[in-house]
């Protein structure tokens, strides 16, 4: 496997002397239909080690671990454990291998208790062979000891906030006492504490033997936590460096591997009247007097890290969610509270994050997708004309290069990408003045990735105010004529084009982490 | 996460596969778009640019594919099938069962398939959705027995009816408003309706039966027009058939209620009401359901509480057969007409060469079964096809 | 199945195939209809008389003896072709269809027991329209639907045996109930119409008090409930008559398996052959009632004679019912089949019923 | 049904004290539905005395066996998110199925029966389990299809054929006669079952795993539950259970045939609901199940005790059930309402 167009070309070799390999993959292939979600996963991970996977997102971080964990089955590849080959029929087997994983989003059963949660499976046993709910609580609390957290074992994980759904995680796989722990973005939601107090815990079984695979964006966790950094991009190996020996820069470089400059046709446009105005938008626990505007013809950034509330202020402001105080304004008049309708006739387009359950209609054509927003403009006498459906589908389709095999196909059978666009597409049929965009290129190629870029550009030019949602740094700088940095349901940073680094933006979003430290 | 399979070198043999057409048909050309301007040649003329196989037809910039593409899905698809089968099924009853074909079959036929009909419209529309309503059947014996105390207590006929069909929309608003304003699940809900609705039937009728209705009304119930066996109530019937099909294909209501099916959150982004949208299909089906209800009791001239018991998993069992995703997001009206019209007409095709009820019950079943499980066997067994020609691919 | 053969086998079979083949069709999106169709159809060359008997439900031991008796009549009396079709359950609304399709077929007589007396009146129109003669048995239709009814017995003779029996096995005095079929049933509510007239009227039953009238419809398991529920309801209960044959099993059942056995009477109308361990433990001492194969066998008679003309339907007529002998029509179209046999200990293993 | 991080604010928790025991008995799924059985006993005990004599008692239990029985199966399987809408027609065909037994082979001791018709209802229960498990498709659709099937095979087998209670042995008939402690043998038998599948689902791995898969079936296969053996499972033991009720059935009522238990279906889930079972899975016991049955025969009993209209009856259980359903709702509205001011206070 060669990397002609990367920097990983003189990658070291991914594995180090001196250290025990505990688990190894070589080259897997994993793909979904026509779709190569991972080209070569490639990862050594030693016995008393904590080593870094990084990459942006759609790099194939996500689908290695589920080989990992059992999830997938590779097609193609080297799989090895404590030195043996290995080929996982299911998690269980991953599991007895000594591989935990703590997946990025917790998958805690709501209906149990959290005692239950860490035990499931494998609850200890008493009398009769029969669950000894006494021993289970009392091990979750020696485990929840140890992490220093309060959480009471016997309430139900349902209605658990998602730093202690993440910790009840980790108290899971540390009662597994795995030799493999793969951490797949644990600290995203955590507080500086949580991040700590998680930290310490690793280190301690880092240094009882373990090895740890650790995923993560923020690159201070990274640096200061792993002992080795392997770098993927496009679903494929790139480099492993040992921390000391690497930069920052280096490794962004290496994650990005072209110029972000080309990747990202910012077209200067002077910013025009006041589109969006909010004010005071508050709803207890999630988001706290949230003040912006947007004008014509701008982009403007909302970053912060994963459950800063973004996305929930975006909802809010689009009326999907309640609020419970502040006023949204679209071109000076009162958007009514949670209702859609409302917005989208005020003049705003919403492109949700999750395309597959929000943004699509995965099951209807392409041409019924994208005139649901248009279904009532495309009525006459209430009785939607096919004729003017079929056009208004194919003049936006056209005009997003949206490739398809028919309109009438169901919009499943497309690619990310082009599914990316046929959300795009619906919006802009409705001609907004407004468009929020809730991570516009997640889970895209990168050839699309460019296209979708320069299509959000080209709308900002024509006057289109644009509200961007973004986890990945890049795209924020590169995009953005301001940046919105929130953290814990605040605006903690307002930055102009000029001002907006990765540093700055950063320390915005993870100020308060630090200095609780 | 989907990079293209084809920027793989030498993994090409596990392209494209039926369901997932590639982003582009031919490989390796024209793949990365850069910049609007340099388009492939097949954009400005796809006609041009279409390559003899008809594997490399299957993807292209979106344009004016009219013609074969669509008649052939319609021609093709499930809700089509549906209808040869009714087709082959008819023909085949009409060349073996003796005088199967005659206008008169098709009298009774309808006679007996009409409350199905009926209910099968708006709980097409409700299972589309993503909901359910197991209450239908009660909300129209509720209004038989209705119906038959007011007559019977001396109100004009006429009023009877409204006040009737008001009852079915009341029994439907309170489905309504606990299912799409409460957010209770609506299997659970319509099994306590089901038994609140039957119940209140019961306490309205008791064991009484009703059965002197106006003679012209029940006369008119079971009326033909002319000598074509087609009863003329089947005029009101068609007529909702097609307003049923009308705002389920061509309304915007009708396209929102496809999108909630399918995801309740999609179906909230493009601004539907969700809540809104559910308490009007209610309203719909409780209404309809007492329409059911009074034909009934004008058919067989008698209103008692136990009329149209167990209907609603009939029309339920026809409605999947129809085509309709229990999941939701799936259904058509052609194709629910045809589930209905197909175990009506087995139903009466058993009746007529005189084959005990027991065959048509468990015919009804397997039909059920089958056509839900022979999809799923078919596309798994596709899947695993696919799969091992990926793992045999060579391996760069 | 025991009714339910006979004609071509193999055309039904085809039938079933068809709609099983249908299914697979529908699934497969394609393939071709298995048409290995079956013998050609044929039910009776014309010009030859056929039967059909429609009984309240198929699948009741009582309806079995009856038509029994209806197939023993038919074809003594010379009909082509006797069948019996009819629905699952005993619902007002399930016989309809069934007179449907036996009107579109052409039969010459149609038998039925109604499970509403006017639900099946339209239906029955139709099928006298084209031509069908309409005698109704054990449970009568509206009058205005049927040509003659063949009925069990005087109905004022019914009620007033089992009411004799009841007073005799309370000793004439107490509270009694009546459990019955269901609401509408047409010959049940007859009898307990007399009753309650004889109650009334009768100064020989002056101290029995009907206190309640529940209905099990025809139900095993609800009349078994109902029954237990008397009991709890009204504990100075004295007697329960059941006129219906599943009631009074159930009753006899829930009776025998509790503490009331022996201390509440029981009595009504029952089948012999379901009654006699309820007879021998001491539950039922003594019940009644006709010959239900007598009941199938006069019809298939009465409708032989309409079929040929020789009779109308006017009180007054007569017709010759095989072994039973001649039957006269009397008021209303009622023809009457024999008068009730009491079973009790010594007499029950005389019967086969 | 998985927890939704985008509605879960990132922060922690406050910390959660030990519930008290109070409390936590407040909690319990199943208080509301003993409190309304302890209700309608009391009012109609003290309306009509008979209703709570010896013979009362005996006849509440004997009634609410069978459908407990019966719900204690459609828990398992309901709490796995599915339903089996087959079972009264399960019910039937084994009924049957040991009237024939018995009507061909008047000697064969009753224990074998009891194992034939289980092993006859496990059968019917495993065919349904298959074609939801392997052909994923859902059970709704599944069980609806084979309820029509069952029961087109129990009408073909049993014609007009019917069994009754004289047919059968006499001891096979005294199990719901003959009384221990004041109970009537077969509805010791069903509090047996009731304890069994109680402690199954409270005491071991699967019992829970069967929580686990009705609570997110998703995360429960990326955990690596055997999601497709234990949802098999959870039908073939319904299966069995409703092969057992249909013996008890033979044994307590007079007649088998084609019909028997046609339409218990709603009834057997409408108990389940009552009692607390969560409609989509994840929650409810199985006692709580059995209660629900016990009050569903109650209510018809302390009617006909009360000699109220029966007509009122199923009016009534159509009330119960929603007002079940509207507890569970308010319940867990008040949790999440309780849950945001908390972390509202935290900010």
């Amino acid at each position: 496997m060669t990397h002609p167009d990367g920097p990983g070309s003189d990658a070291t070799d991914p594995s180090a002397p001196g250290r025990t390999p505990v688990l190894a993959l070589r080259g897997a292939l994993k793909t979904f239909g026509p779709v190569v979600a991972l080209a070569d996963g490639t990862i050594d991970l030693a016995a008393g080690e904590i080593h870094a996977l990084v990459g942006e997102n759609g790099a194939g971080k996500s689908t290695l671990v589920k080989i990992l964990a059992g999830v997938h089955h590779p097609d193609a590849g080297e799989f090895l454990v404590g030195g043996q080959s290995v080929g996982f029929r299911n998690v269980a087997d991953s599991k007895a291998a000594g591989i935990s994983v703590i997946y990025q989003e917790p998958t805690l059963f709501p209906d149990l208790t959290v005692a239950e949660n860490i035990f499931i499976g494998r609850q200890p046993r008493g009398r009769f062979g029969l669950i000894s709910r006494v021993e289970m609580r009392r091990r979750a609390r020696e485990l929840f000891g140890q992490l220093g957290v309060p959480i009471d074992p016997d309430r139900v994980a349902e209605g658990l906030s998602i730093a202690d759904q993440q910790i009840i995680e980790i108290a899971k796989a540390i009662s597994l006492d795995a030799r493999i722990l793969v951490m797949d973005e644990p600290t995203a939601a955590l507080s500086g504490v949580e991040v700590d107090r998680l930290f310490a815990v690793a280190r301690r079984l880092r240094d009882a033997g373990s090895g740890i695979l650790f995923i993560s964006h923020r690159f201070d966790e990274v640096f200061g936590l792993c002992d080795r950094i392997t770098v993927m991009r496009d679903g494929a190996y790139i480099a492993t460096h040992e921390t000391r020996a690497t930069s920052v820069e280096a490794i962004v470089r290496e994650m990005v591997g072209r110029d972000i400059d080309a990747l990202f046709p910012k077209t200067e446009t002077e910013a025009g009247d006041v589109v969006l105005e909010v004010e005071g938008l508050t709803r207890p626990g999630v988001f706290h007097d949230i003040d912006f505007e947007v004008r014509a013809g701008e982009i403007v950034a909302l970053s912060g890290l994963v459950g800063a509330g973004r996305t929930e202020v975006a909802r809010a402001v689009f009326g999907i969610d309640r609020y419970e105080s502040g006023t949204v304004r679209m071109a000076g008049t009162p958007l009514r509270r949670k209702d859609p309708r409302a917005a989208i006739d005020a003049g705003i387009g919403f492109v949700p994050e999750d395309r597959r359950k929000q943004g699509l209609v995965m099951d209807l054509s392409v041409e019924r997708n994208t005139a649901l927003t248009l279904r009532h403009s495309l009525a006459r006498f209430g009785i939607i004309r096919a004729r003017a459906e079929r056009e208004a589908a194919e003049t936006w389709g056209r005009r997003l290069q949206v490739k398809a095999g028919s309109p009438e196909h169901a919009v499943s059978t497309l690619s990310g990408g082009n599914q990316q666009k046929v959300v795009l597409a619906k919006w802009l049929a409705t001609d907004p003045k407004l468009l929020i965009i809730d991570e516009p290129t997640r889970g895209i190629d990168v050839g699309t990735k460019a296209e979708v870029h320069r299509l959000i550009s080209e709308l900002a030019g024509r006057g289109i105010a644009i509200l961007m949602i973004s986890s990945e740094l890049p795209e924020v700088l590169g995009m953005a004529d301001r940046v919105l940095v929130m953290r814990e349901g605040r605006i903690t940073g307002r930055l102009d084009r000029a001002e907006a680094t990765a540093e700055t933006v950063m320390h915005a979003a993870t100020a308060s982490l630090e200095s609780s430290r | 996460m989907s990079d293209r399979l084809d920027d793989q070198p030498g993994a090409q043999n596990a392209t494209p596969t039926e369901g997932h057409p590639p982003e582009n048909g031919t490989p390796a050309k024209g793949r990365r778009m850069s910049a609007p301007g340099t388009r492939t040649p097949e954009e400005k003329q796809p006609k041009q640019a279409r390559p003899a196989g008809r594997k490399a037809d299957t993807t292209k910039v979106l344009a004016i594919p009219k013609g074969r593409t669509g008649a052939a899905r319609i021609l093709l698809g499930r809700d089509a099938v549906m209808i040869y089968v009714l087709i082959v099924v008819v023909l085949y009853a009409c060349l073996t069962i003796p005088r199967f074909a005659s206008p008169v079959t098709v009298g009774f036929l309808l006679l007996d398939v009409i409350p199905t009909l009926l209910i099968a419209l708006p709980m097409t529309l409700v299972i589309i959705s993503g909901e359910i309503d197991l209450s239908v059947a009660s909300i129209a014996g509720l209004t038989s027995a209705l119906m038959g105390v007011l007559w019977q207590g001396g109100m004009p006929i006429a009023l009877v009816l409204v006040v009737c069909l008001l009852a079915g929309l009341v029994a439907g608003a309170f489905n309504g408003v606990l299912i799409a304003y409460l957010g209770l699940p609506s299997l659970a809900v319509t099994i306590g309706t089901l038994a609140l609705f039957r119940g209140l039937a019961l306490v309205v009728i008791g064991d009484n039966a009703v059965a002197n209705f106006p003679p012209g009304l029940t006369a008119f119930a079971t009326s033909k027009i002319g000598g074509t066996g087609i009863p003329t109530v089947m005029i009101g019937v068609v007529v909702l058939i097609v307003a049923f099909a009308v705002v389920l294909h061509f309304t915007p209501f009708g396209r929102g209620l496809f999108a909630l099916g399918y995801s309740r959150e999609a179906a909230t982004f493009v601004g539907i009401d969700v809540a809104r949208s559910k308490f009007l299909l209610y309203l719909a089906t409780g209404t309809v359901s007492a329409l059911a209800g009074i034909y009934w009791t004008l058919r067989y001239s008698s209103a008692r509480s136990d009329n149209a018991s167990g209907l609603e998993l009939a029309v339920i069992a026809a409605v999947l057969l129809g085509g309709v995703s229990i999941f939701g997001g799936k259904g058509s009206i052609p194709g629910i007409l045809a589930g209905v019209l197909l175990i009506g007409t087995i139903n009466y095709a058993l009746k007529l060469d005189r084959v005990s009820e027991v065959v048509l019950i468990i015919v009804t079943g397997s039909l059920l079964i089958i056509s839900v499980v022979a999809p799923n066997i078919a596309s798994a067994i596709r899947e695993a096809r696919h799969a091992r020609r990926v793992r045999t691919a060579p391996l760069p | 199945m025991r009714f339910i053969h006979s004609g071509s086998t193999r055309r039904r079979m085809a039938v079933a195939a068809l709609a099983t083949s249908a299914a697979l069709v529908l699934s497969a999106c394609g393939g071709d209809t298995g048409s290995d169709s079956g013998g050609e159809g044929g039910s009776g060359s014309e010009g030859e008389q056929t039967i059909t008997f429609i009984p309240k439900q198929l699948n009741n031991p009582y309806t079995d003896v009856v038509l029994g008796g209806g197939e023993d009549g038919a074809s003594e009396a010379g009909f082509a072709s006797s069948e019996v079709v009819g629905p699952l359950d005993a619902s007002a609304s399930s016989q309809v269809s069934f007179i449907n399709a036996e009107t579109q077929r052409g039969t010459n007589v149609i038998v039925i027991a109604a499970n509403d007396p006017d639900a099946v009146g339209p239906a029955l129109e139709e099928a006298r329209t084209a031509g069908a003669k309409i005698v109704a048995f054990d449970s009568d239709t509206n009058p205005d639907y049927r040509d003659l009814f063949v009925s069990q017995v005087d109905a004022k003779e019914v009620a007033l045996i089992q009411l004799e029996l009841i007073s005799e096995q309370i000793g004439g005095a107490g509270e009694i109930a009546i459990l019955s079929a269901t609401a509408n049933a047409t010959n049940q509510n007859e009898w307990i119409k007399f009753m309650e007239e004889e109650l009334a009227s009768n100064p020989d039953y002056a101290e029995i008090e009907l206190v309640a009238k529940v209905y099990g419809d025809d139900d095993d398991t609800k009349s078994f409930q109902e029954a237990q529920g008397l009991l709890q309801a009204y504990p100075d209960l004295k007697g329960i008559i059941s006129p219906t044959t599943v009631g009074i099993a159930a009753t006899a059942r829930y009776l025998s398996t509790s503490e009331y056995k022996g201390e509440v009477a029981l009595t009504g109308l029952g089948l012999p052959n379901e009654m006699r361990p309820f007879v021998k433990d001491g539950t039922v001492t003594e019940f009644a009632l006709w010959d239900p194969a007598q009941l199938g066998y006069v019809a298939a008679f009465a409708g032989k004679a309409l079929a040929d003309g020789d009779i109308t339907g006017e009180a007054g007529d007569t017709f010759e019912a095989g072994e039973l002998g001649e039957r006269e029509i009397g008021d209303g179209g009622i023809v009457l089949v024999g008068p009730p046999t009491q079973f009790n200990a010594d007499n029950i293993d005389d019967y086969d019923f | 049904m998985s927890l939704d991080s985008k509605n879960a604010p990132a922060r922690p928790a406050p910390g959660h004290e030990r519930t008290s025991v109070l409390a936590s008995l407040l909690k319990l799924r199943e208080l509301p539905v003993i409190l309304a059985l302890v209700l309608l006993v009391a009012v109609t005990a003290a309306l009509n005395p008979l209703f709570l004599s010896e013979q009362g008692i005996k006849d509440l239990l004997l009634n609410a066996t069978i459908l407990m029985i019966l719900a204690v199966g459609q828990t398992l399987v309901i709490i796995t998110r599915n339903i089996d809408l087959s079972v009264g027609s399960i019910l039937g065909l084994v009924a049957f199925g040991t009237g024939s037994l018995f009507a061909a082979a008047p000697d064969v001791p009753i224990v074998v029966v009891f194992v034939l018709g289980m092993l006859l209802g496990a059968a019917l229960g495993a065919f349904n389990g298959l074609l939801i498990t392997i052909a994923k498709v859902p059970a709704l659709v599944i069980t609806l299809g084979t309820l029509y099937i069952y029961r087109g095979i129990n009408n073909a087998w049993a014609g007009g054929t019917q069994y009754f209670a004289g047919d059968r042995p006499q001891a096979f008939g005294d199990l719901s006669v003959d009384t221990f402690l004041g109970f009537p043998l077969i509805t010791l038998i069903a509090v047996g079952v009731v304890a069994i599948v109680a402690v199954y689902m409270l005491g071991t791995r699967q019992g829970r795993d069967l929580y686990a898969i009705g609570s997110d079936p998703d995360a429960a296969r990326l955990f690596g539950i055997p999601v497709t053996r234990r949802v098999l499972l959870a039908f073939v033991v319904n299966g069995l259970l409703a092969g057992l009720a249909g013996v008890l059935y033979a044994s307590r009522f007079n007649s088998v045939g084609a019909t028997t238990g046609a339409g218990l279906e709603l009834d057997v889930v409408a108990a389940a609901v009552v009692g607390g079972v969560a409609i989509f899975g994840g929650s409810g016991t199985v006692l709580g199940a059995a209660i629900g049955a016990l009050l569903l025969t109650t209510i018809t009993s302390a009617l006909t005790a009360l000699r109220v209209d029966k007509f009122w009856q199923q009016a009534i259980v159509g009330v119960l059930i929603l007002a079940a359903v509207v507890i569970d709702r308010i319940a867990s509205v008040r949790s999440a309402r309780k849950l945001r001011i908390a972390e509202a206070r935290n900010v």
